[in-house]
């Protein structure tokens, strides 16, 4: 079956993203949406250590240690971007600031619930970082995942069984197979892979799924 | 393209409704907004409540705005300065209420609208006057106030330079309420003694990221 | 009798200010403990509209209107100062960062109550400021107010009868009579001006005085 | 006169006791006071609590510490890094209780030991596991979580430049938590890769301010 890879996932989370809006990327998938952001638009990054207006990765040779983004990769500042400390970094966030904040995941709920930080394996450590702040704070919230695990169950639930990161906050989803909109009246297909039909699409989905009426074919450039 | 310069005062002010909430920053006239000021008046909006440490000097700025009756409320923690004549005839006829807040409260309170923050405790105030009607509670053996979030509809503030992004910085001590009210309103217009090109001012030191700011207009002083 | 003029209250209270100390001085009164600070020490004068290390008055010329103290006085920065906004300017405050506010007052009781910020005039609105701030949050609060009103009434109190600043907080009075430090044991006089013996001035005061074992005269050079 | 100036690492951090709360700034490597750490780890303190955003990179700094088995409790918004294998062996062994502390609390609340603020409401962890155990309260329609400061004995910080009276400035994401956890401890340590002289900080642009600093050492990096 063909599906979205992970770098067409990103490319199709980056068309969403409005001019000139204020976007907080996740760890991750999400940070590969930096790579496929619209030229036309200026679109400015927000990272949770500290900096508006990252740009890409460096080119070999301008690397700075001191300049990380979130996912402690190397970045770069663009002209009109600005430092500043943790705690300003989170009132942006916790504040209502960034227009968006696009978070990877480990399920959704059909009511927007969102489990992101901890799949409870007692071997490990949890660790939460910016997440809960994230889906808390961000004016909203849009998730990319893959749809289903690799054992095949559905990453987008009737509920979440993985401890919550927040509940009722993600608005839109992204997959491998779909774009699914979070609504007062449950999940709303708008977009399916070409070689999936509805009822295809819903037998690998746990939570209940609806058609959109102007629900489109989801395709992406070759990357 | 993000472009938040705004081509005169007039497009600056422009949308505020009567009846709304704003924040005005300054210290007596250092860093006070006095074109964006003048230019609400001009744009005629009435019924006001305003967010400010003083209550305006002269007859210019928000003393003009209280003169002329537009404003209901001030929310304020120092209101009678040197020459505030104009606020104190309209608080001595019952033209204007007045809600008086610490200093360090009133700014608290609006960083706490800006910086998601429902609701917190400090000892300011407590067991005194201004403290009477608010929740209060024991910590750590100590009686603490509860304070709530104070948001504007809109805040008019002053800064040296600003860009396109309405990345800002001040001067001096016309610092001051600048960049927490630029924090803590849905709208929020900076008037700049000059707008500089993107990437001119240093990211290190820019004090108001542009994330604040929707939008700037340069008046030259 | 003599008495210590304004100015001479202002140098005593400067006298104990220690050499590092972060201090903010209030309005009115404790302003002219600036001219008076000793010059072998390096003390860093806080200003809640967001100033550390204010020097003295600008010399003619020199004037610069976007740089005033608490008081709207036009003021200086020494090297090694800096600037920030209000709300770091409280936090400082609140946070307990400041070694001593010194602050006028209309009256202190015995228990160290100030009341300083209305006298509940109805012809004149009330104005705090950063007293409140400033009473609840500085690691020490110290006083300067005359002895006594014009009208001869003690300005230091069994309670005070103005609206209270906050409760308990005084630690040392400086009037143009005595300097007088508030203890779990009540007043103590320190010093009291070479023309009064103590009998005369608990008359002129209403909490209860102790007079300490060392007490000494308080005497100022002419200013 | 003020001189916050010390001579050497030792020097730094001496007085700092067994079963102190420390605050390590940094985010990664980036901004952590990797020297500072070392020489507490050289002076032999043990029995720790440390708050810092991460559990230390490699066999170093924070790392190190831990492997050392000098700390009791590390206080942490994301522990599992590409190398923290030290604080897994540890937390495998059960040789360190973890207080996970989502990253933006961390820093509010560290903030809030700074200013004063004895308590304060926020929505983030509202329904989630880490709010059992807490109190929490309904604000305009919406769950809020009851946050407490959290305050250090001692923080360690990295900053690019300061001088004697203790001004410092940072360079570019190494900034981070430095400056909130300088507000937050009652003895606030800084190395610097450069001591420069008192006036040669612009003060428009220090970003901590000398007041939170106690001491101040050179290391040239």
């Amino acid at each position: 079956m063909k599906q979205l890879s992970r770098r067409q996932m990103a490319w199709r989370a980056a068309q969403d993203i409005a001019d000139g809006a204020y976007v907080n990327l996740g760890i991750g998938l999400p940070t590969l949406v930096s790579d496929y952001l619209p030229k036309d638009r200026e679109i400015v990054l927000h990272s949770e250590n500290g900096i508006l207006g990252m740009g890409p990765a460096p080119k070999p040779g301008e690397e700075d240690p001191d300049l990380i983004n979130a996912g402690k990769g190397l970045t770069t500042l663009l002209p009109g971007g600005a430092f500043f400390h943790h705690n300003d970094a989170f009132l942006m966030i916790r504040g209502g600031h960034l227009d968006l904040a696009l978070l990877g995941a480990y399920e959704i709920s059909e009511t927007g619930d969102i489990a992101n930080w901890t799949v409870e394996d007692p071997a490990t450590p949890p660790g939460v970082g910016g997440a809960m702040d994230l889906a808390a704070g961000a004016k909203e919230i849009r998730v990319i995942l893959e749809h289903n695990t690799k054992e095949g169950a559905s990453r987008i639930r009737r509920r979440c069984h993985y401890p919550l990161t927040a509940s009722g906050v993600v608005k839109r989803i992204y997959t491998n197979l779909a774009v699914i909109d979070v609504t007062p009246d449950g999940l709303v297909v708008r977009e399916i892979v070409p070689e999936l039909d509805f009822s295809q699409l819903q037998d690998k989905t746990e939570a209940r799924l609806t058609l959109a009426n102007d629900w489109r074919k989801l395709e992406a450039p070759a990357i | 393209m993000i472009d938040k310069r705004v081509k005169d005062l007039a497009s600056a002010v422009a949308g505020i409704k009567d009846g709304a909430t704003l924040l005005f920053a300054g210290f007596g006239q250092v860093g006070e907004p006095v074109e964006l000021i003048q230019a609400l008046l001009e744009a005629g909006v009435r019924d006001l409540t305003v967010a400010a440490n003083n209550s305006g000097t002269g007859e210019v700025g928000l003393a003009k705005l209280i003169r002329e009756r537009r404003v209901r409320k001030l929310i304020c923690s120092f209101p009678r300065t040197s020459d505030s004549h104009c606020f104190e005839a309209a608080f001595a006829e019952g033209a204007i209420e007045l809600e008086l807040v610490p200093q360090g409260t009133l700014s608290e309170r609006m960083r706490a609208a800006g910086a998601g923050i429902a609701g917190f405790y400090v000892r300011t105030g407590a067991e005194t006057k201004l403290a009477e009607g608010k929740e209060t509670r024991m910590i750590d053996g100590k009686l603490h106030v509860l304070e709530r979030p104070l948001r504007g509809d809109v805040a008019l503030i002053k800064a040296l330079k600003g860009d396109r992004w309405g990345n800002l910085v001040y001067r001096k001590s016309a610092r001051n309420f600048n960049p927490v009210m630029a924090m803590a309103a849905d709208l929020v217009i900076a008037q700049v003694k000059e707008i500089v090109e993107l990437g001119a001012l240093d990211p290190e030191c820019v004090v108001t990221p542009g994330i604040f700011v929707d939008r700037v207009v340069e008046v030259g002083r």
